[in-house]
């Protein structure tokens, strides 16, 4: 119960050397993922620019949103809100990446027609 | 159980309260305690459930004879407003916003939920989209059924449905601040000595609510949004012509969908453990368990959505997948079902009205949750999916689970919420009634689903006639069993005899308070030292 | 009033027709499913109303104050599972195999319009909500919707699936009971979807011989496409182009081909309809984009059937799941001579030896 | 325990007024209106995810034609407005720094710093939307697409664009109002080291939109490795 009194009494105020080198960084990273995407590597270009966004936005989430010095129930509802979108992504996703595969030739299915696909 | 400074039982009736503490219709619309809001949507979701049951009885009226009697179109559209207006204007409401407005800040020792304003806002959205829906209806209406599938209604439907989808939209977003607020409250609100293991699992199971709404509302926003975009400028996005997929539309709208349904029916299950509970004396049975399956249910809901897609040419191996999980969502439910059932073991159990709605919950819960495993069981689901057999099956969970359990709760928090006792011999009969009509109108359903009548028909082959016939005798039945409480109930605001703070002798805070109760709740918050349900002996309690 | 009931009582059948070999398997699962629903139903009701009368409040008897059990928490977790599990590994395995028609499924064609059933047969003859096939052969549909989703169910067959706008859709079954069976659409498409109704006549092979044989008159599917080809100005690029801008379209049929995005994709009915449909969307590799003119909006999916049997008929060797498909040299057995060799086949839903 | 209330106390007596009446300290009141904040935006991550979702589908079945936007998409203009996002992100921070220091003066200046970035952003955005509009690029009215063979598919990417900017743009517009409020009360000196909630909170909101930002950039861009 004294985290409550004590989260109102003692406020985490960032240093503002803290707050500029993130800017700082977040620049060079939009720099960054702009340049790469010059770059012709193939499949990789959307891996890179997706590493460079997650780390921008964890960085802004950390340190300008103040994550890092919130409850653990805070921490809980922002990884819980990552982890549902992640759901609705990837389950449909999955859906779209098999549905051809019933309808290909496969071995074990004696149909090398494969019928219809989709 | 818990230890207040004030409040003796015999002052409460006719002290202030916070019905009568203010005055004029300002003091009601621009409230914001909670209880207040409480009963604003009582008012008006009954008002739409009397709107959406009226519709069911014309078509089912329709359904008497198998050419049909009204035109096909107005058939459609009875039907596309049934769903919508049950759905989202009657029964994702239904217990949250209501009873559970009114007793979870009550329930973990609160003054008030904790953004009261929020609170009222989320009502007027809520009244705004249902006029937004009564204006499709009134302008003649909504042909697509609840699920607004595309292509039909983002290209071919040329009925109102950008005003009910945008109705519907702007009701989600009253659902998200409700859903909101009970999930801070809960976390924030709750009393010195309120523990989560103290917490009554009525408060759980609409925590767990609140989750789904947070998480799952968004994204029908979202979807009904572009839906929109789609029907006005014909965008493409789920357009198959140029490359749009009609079934993205489904997964985004099952997302929400299917955790939806659980929104409508882990309140009613939170109800069920409280009257279980006080009308056994005894602590509900395997307490830990109970609550712990809410929270299991609200997770695994939103891995499930693709069972409603079996047919549509998702892929097999998702679907497969997705008819797994089913069953692993419907484990936490046979959780709740056999604990309620054991808690009655060796108690002491009286047949007072809201305990016979609890009968009737889980009775009937348990045959359309068993009927939803033949739906989720692959091969049998490609036989029935989109027939009467699915009608069949949620109604059962959602009448003769959520509204049993409204009906079973209302009853319960009445002395509550108004200070009066209805009258005990009308609620019985008219609870007896609602399980008998039930039964009639929606046991044919499942034969005629099983003999491979198509649901959303106008018209149908002539052998199913019978069971047609029956199924509407059922409605009227049905019907009349929800009119008597309406009367009853109303009468019992003025003439019915007044409750003292605590009729059922009940566990749980809300009964330690004066009925109705004053307008902060609590003079002073209280401090809870025991467990939830701690019955003791009879006669000690009863006041 | 009652007595009025009585004749609409003794019609009513309670107990569904079974007219496919799919049909009695999944019966089997949906009993099962029932019975432990109508056994799990019993026992909890029984044991409300035992619990219910038995601890009944008296006068002065107080409740016995129990926590819980987590053996028993247990119990009644995992037992329901295993059942559950049982409903799910029975009800998946159906399905899967369910998946693929046999390789010698007689073919027919299904558009989905609002609010009809379109049905065409490889020997070129079509009807309209009315399905026939021969009884004990496995017979596939390939369904296309000219507009909303439908869906093709026929309840006694136990078969049901959606016909999405856009693509190809499938489903198949080998019909073992002769007679008249509904034919539903289940997907809700529009004002008159419960018209969207019709008939599938399941027939002894030699019925269905003359019935087949009666059809016709207007040439094969096949014929009926290269009619469409000339009509439709698609022989003026693919048969008599020489400047080599439009692939050949001889023998494509089933082979891979090779996209200008580096892609191979196998040219498939799919292929062949968005080819048609939506040109653009795929190039093949060494052509150009926007030559050939869109036919979205002029050819209907029925056509586009027919087409994709000409090309289909272009190739050398159809396999033995397309031989619907028909081939100009040597010509389609006709359906009535399918059908009555099929008759000769020892049993029903076995391969028929070409 | 963290979660339980504090009765009240002499600690309590002297908060200030501002402490709404169901409330039993101001500390309970700004826990629960950090978390109601948090929950807010996790509706939003999934209002928003509705529209990733359709994005990585459609992406991963139409690659190619979602590839060839990138030579219509304005890449110095995205990447300018990621910047200016960026810094209106750094400046909100320090509003809400000056606000916990009770810098009243600093305060009000990062607020309208912050509005300028913002306002900025929208006024670039809308040089982009007019381009597209000009270029017959905006789906629904007049569409027009060269490639050819990828008309189709690269205008279910350019309803995805004005989709998504577009919803982004309008949090942005709710979030000039709300900062245009928070510079008013900060001017009438509202705002001290006893009581920041509110810029708090809509710090939290601004923050999350430049997140948004942060991936819509890459996804809707650069999709396409450009030449
Ligand atoms: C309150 C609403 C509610 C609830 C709680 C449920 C609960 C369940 N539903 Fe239902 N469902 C709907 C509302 C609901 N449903 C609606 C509205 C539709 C149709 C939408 C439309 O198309 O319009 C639908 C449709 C629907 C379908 C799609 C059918 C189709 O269109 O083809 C499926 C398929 O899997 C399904 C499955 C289930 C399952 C497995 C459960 C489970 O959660 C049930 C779990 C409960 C039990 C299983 C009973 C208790 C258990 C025991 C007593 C233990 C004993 C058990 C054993 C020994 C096995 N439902
Ligand atoms: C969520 C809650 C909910 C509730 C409470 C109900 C309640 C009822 N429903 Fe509904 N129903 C749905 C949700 C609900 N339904 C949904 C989601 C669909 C799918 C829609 C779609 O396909 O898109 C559906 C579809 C549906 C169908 C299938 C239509 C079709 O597919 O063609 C049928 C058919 O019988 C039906 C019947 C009923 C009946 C008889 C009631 C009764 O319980 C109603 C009882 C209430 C009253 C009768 C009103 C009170 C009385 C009066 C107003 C006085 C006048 C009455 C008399 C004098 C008798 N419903
Ligand atoms: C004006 C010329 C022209 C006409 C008319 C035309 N096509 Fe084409 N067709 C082409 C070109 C060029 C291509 C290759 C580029 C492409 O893939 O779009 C092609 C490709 C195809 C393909 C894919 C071939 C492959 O090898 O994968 C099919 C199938 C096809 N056309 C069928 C038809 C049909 C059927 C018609 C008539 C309804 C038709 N075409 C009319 C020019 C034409
Ligand atoms: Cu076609 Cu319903
Ligand atoms: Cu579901």
């Amino acid at each position: 119960m004294s985290a409550h009194t004590h989260a109102h009494l003692h406020v985490h105020i960032p240093k503002v050397r803290t707050l500029v080198l993130v800017w700082l960084a977040l620049i060079c990273l939009t720099g960054m993922t702009t340049a790469v995407s010059y770059l012709e590597l193939g499949w990789m270009n959307i891996v890179i620019a997706l590493l460079i966004a997650v780390s921008k936005a964890s960085m802004v989430a950390w340190i300008f949103m103040g994550v890092r010095h919130t409850t653990s129930l805070t921490k809980l509802f922002v990884v819980a809100g990552l982890v549902w979108l992640g759901i609705m992504i990837l389950i449909t996703a999955s859906d779209y990446n098999t549905r051809n595969w019933t309808y290909q030739p496969m071995p074990w299915a004696n149909n090398p027609a494969g019928g219809l696909s989709k | 159980m818990a230890t207040l400074t004030h409040g003796a039982p015999e002052i409460a009736a006719s002290e202030v309260n916070y019905l009568n503490v203010e005055h004029g219709w300002k003091s009601w619309l621009f409230t914001t305690d909670h209880k207040r809001i409480a009963v604003l949507y009582i008012v008006s979701i009954t008002l739409m459930f009397f709107v959406g049951g009226f519709m069911a009885v014309l078509f089912r009226i329709n359904l008497l004879e198998p050419e049909g009697i009204f035109a096909a179109e107005t058939y459609n559209r009875l039907f596309s407003m049934h769903g919508i207006i049950m759905v989202f204007f009657f029964l994702v409401p239904s217990i949250p916003a209501t009873l559970a407005n009114f007793l979870i800040p009550i329930m973990v020792g609160a003054k008030d939920l904790a953004f009261p304003r929020i609170n009222l806002l989320s009502w007027y959205l809520y009244v705004i989209g249902a006029f937004l829906t009564m204006y499709a209806v009134i302008r003649g209406g909504v042909d697509t059924g609840w699920t607004f599938y595309t292509p039909y209604s983002s290209t071919y439907s040329n009925s109102y449905v950008l005003a009910a989808a945008f109705g519907v939209f702007v009701a989600g977003f009253s659902s998200i601040l409700t859903g909101l607020n009970f999930i801070v409250t809960v976390h924030k609100m709750r009393a010195p000595g309120m523990s989560w293991s103290r917490l009554p699992l009525f408060v759980w199971s609409n925590y767990a609510t609140g989750l789904i709404q947070v998480l799952g509302t968004p994204v029908l926003a979202i979807t009904l949004l572009l839906l929109a975009f789609e029907r006005i400028a014909h965008v493409g996005i789920f357009d198959p012509n140029i490359g749009g997929d009609p079934i993205l539309f489904q997964h985004l709208f099952w997302f929400y969908s299917h955790p939806a349904v659980y929104i409508m029916i882990l309140p009613g299950m939170g109800v069920i453990s409280e009257i279980v509970s006080c009308f056994s004396r005894k602590r509900v049975f395997g307490y830990n368990f109970v609550a712990f399956s809410s929270m299991a249910i609200a997770v695994l809901s939103f891995v499930v959505w693709g069972h409603h897609l079996f047919v549509t040419g998702q892929s097999v191996y998702t679907a497969i997948a997705f008819s797994f999980l089913s069953m692993v969502v419907a484990v936490p439910s046979a959780i709740k079902v056999f604990n309620w059932t054991a808690t009655m073991y060796k108690g002491s159990v009286s047949f007072d009205t809201p305990m016979l709605y609890a009968f009737g919950f889980i009775g009937l819960f348990t045959i359309g949750g068993l009927t939803g495993l033949h739906l989720a069981s692959l091969s049998t689901d490609v036989a029935m999916h989109g027939t009467y057999f699915v009608v069949a099956h949620f109604h059962y969970v959602m009448v003769g689970g959520m509204v049993m359990a409204f009906m079973g709760g209302l009853h319960f928090w009445w002395p509550k919420i108004t200070g009066r006792m209805y009258p005990e011999a009308w609620s019985k009969f008219a609870a007896l009634i609602v399980f008998i009509g039930f039964n009639l109108t929606f046991f044919p359903q499942f034969i005629l689903g099983y003999l491979g009548m198509p649901r959303r028909y106008h018209a149908y082959p002539p052998e199913f006639q019978a069971l047609n016939v029956l199924s509407t005798a059922g409605a009227s039945i049905l019907g009349i069993g929800y009119v008597i409480p309406m009367i009853y109930l109303i009468w019992s605001l003025k003439n019915g005899p007044k409750a003292g703070p605590n009729p059922w002798g009940a566990a749980g805070l809300e009964w330690q308070i004066p009925s109705p109760p004053t307008t902060f709740n609590f003079d002073e918050t209280p401090i809870v030292t025991e467990e939830a349900y701690n019955y003791g002996p009879l006669e000690e309690v009863i006041g | 009033m009652l007595a009025s009931l009585l004749p609409i009582v003794a019609a009513a059948s309670l107990i569904a027709d079974q007219a496919s070999e799919q049909a009695g398997p999944v019966d089997a699962l949906f009993w099962f499913i029932t019975g432990v629903s109508a056994i799990m139903t019993v026992v909890i009701f029984a044991s409300i109303c035992f619990f219910a009368y038995k601890y009944r409040r008296r006068t002065a008897v107080h409740a016995t104050q129990i926590e819980g059990s987590n053996k028993l928490e247990l119990t009644w977790s995992i037992l329901p599972f295993l059942v559950m599990l049982v409903m799910f590994g029975w009800g998946a395995d159906l399905f899967y195999k369910a998946q693929n028609p046999p390789t010698n499924a007689m073919e027919v064609f299904v558009t989905g319009k609002q609010w009809m059933w379109k049905v065409q047969y490889p020997d070129g003859s079509r009807e309209i909500d009315a399905l026939h096939v021969p009884v004990g052969t496995p017979v596939k549909l390939t369904m296309a919707s000219e507009d909303v989703i439908h869906s093709f169910s026929v309840p006694a067959f136990r078969i049901r699936h959606d016909v999405i706008p856009g693509h190809y859709d499938s489903v198949w079954f080998t019909p073992n009971k002769p007679g008249k069976y509904h034919l539903f659409c289940t997907e809700y498409c529009g004002n008159q979807h419960a018209g969207m109704t019709g008939w599938v006549y399941v027939m002894e092979p030699r019925e269905y011989a003359n019935w087949a044989s009666g059809g016709g008159g207007q040439g094969t599917l096949a014929e009926q496409g290269q009619a469409l080809f000339q009509q439709f100005g698609c022989a003026t690029c693919h048969l008599l182009d020489q400047q080599g801008r439009c692939p050949i379209l001889r023998g494509i049929y089933n082979k891979p081909v090779q996209l200008d995005d580096g892609r191979t994709v196998i040219a498939d009915d799919a292929y062949l309809r968005e080819s048609i449909l939506d040109p653009n969307a795929k190039i093949v590799a060494g052509f150009q984009p926007d030559v050939m003119p869109h036919f979205k909006g002029q050819v209907t999916e029925e056509n586009v059937i027919q087409l994709i049997a000409y090309i289909k008929s272009l190739s050398p060797s159809t396999p033995a799941s397309q031989q619907g498909g028909g081939q100009p040299t040597p010509p389609t057995p006709s359906r009535a001579a399918r059908a009555a060799s099929q008759a000769n086949a020892a049993k029903p839903g076995q391969a028929v030896p070409r | 325990m963290a979660d339980t209330v504090v009765p009240a106390g002499p600690e309590t007596a002297v908060e200030d007024i501002r402490l709404k009446h169901h409330f039993a300290t101001s500390a309970q009141q700004m826990d629960a209106d950090t978390l109601g904040m948090w929950t807010f935006l996790i509706t939003e991550v999934l209002f928003f995810g509705g529209m990733f979702t359709a994005y990585v589908m459609y992406r991963n079945m139409y690659l190619g034609a979602f590839a060839s936007t990138s030579q219509y998409m304005n890449v110095v203009l995205g990447g300018t407005n990621t910047a200016v996002l960026i810094c209106s992100s750094l400046t909100m921070a320090l509003a809400v720094r000056a606000a916990q220091l009770s810098n009243r003066r600093h305060q009000i200046l990062f607020l309208i710093l912050t509005m300028i970035f913002g306002t900025a952003f929208l006024v670039i955005k809308g040089f982009e939307y007019h381009a597209k509009w000009v270029e017959h690029l905006v789906p629904g009215f007049g569409f027009q697409y060269e490639p050819a063979q990828y008309a189709h598919h690269a205008q279910i990417l350019f309803f995805l664009y004005f989709a998504m900017t577009g919803m982004h743009a309008l949090h942005m517009v709710v979030g000039l109002g709300l900062l245009t409020y928070l510079v008013v009360q900060a001017y009438r000196r509202v705002f001290s080291a006893n009581y920041f909630v509110p810029v708090e909170m809509i710090g939290l909101y601004w923050h999350f939109v430049d997140i948004v930002w942060i991936f819509l950039f890459p996804l809707l861009y650069l999709i396409g490795h450009r030449r």
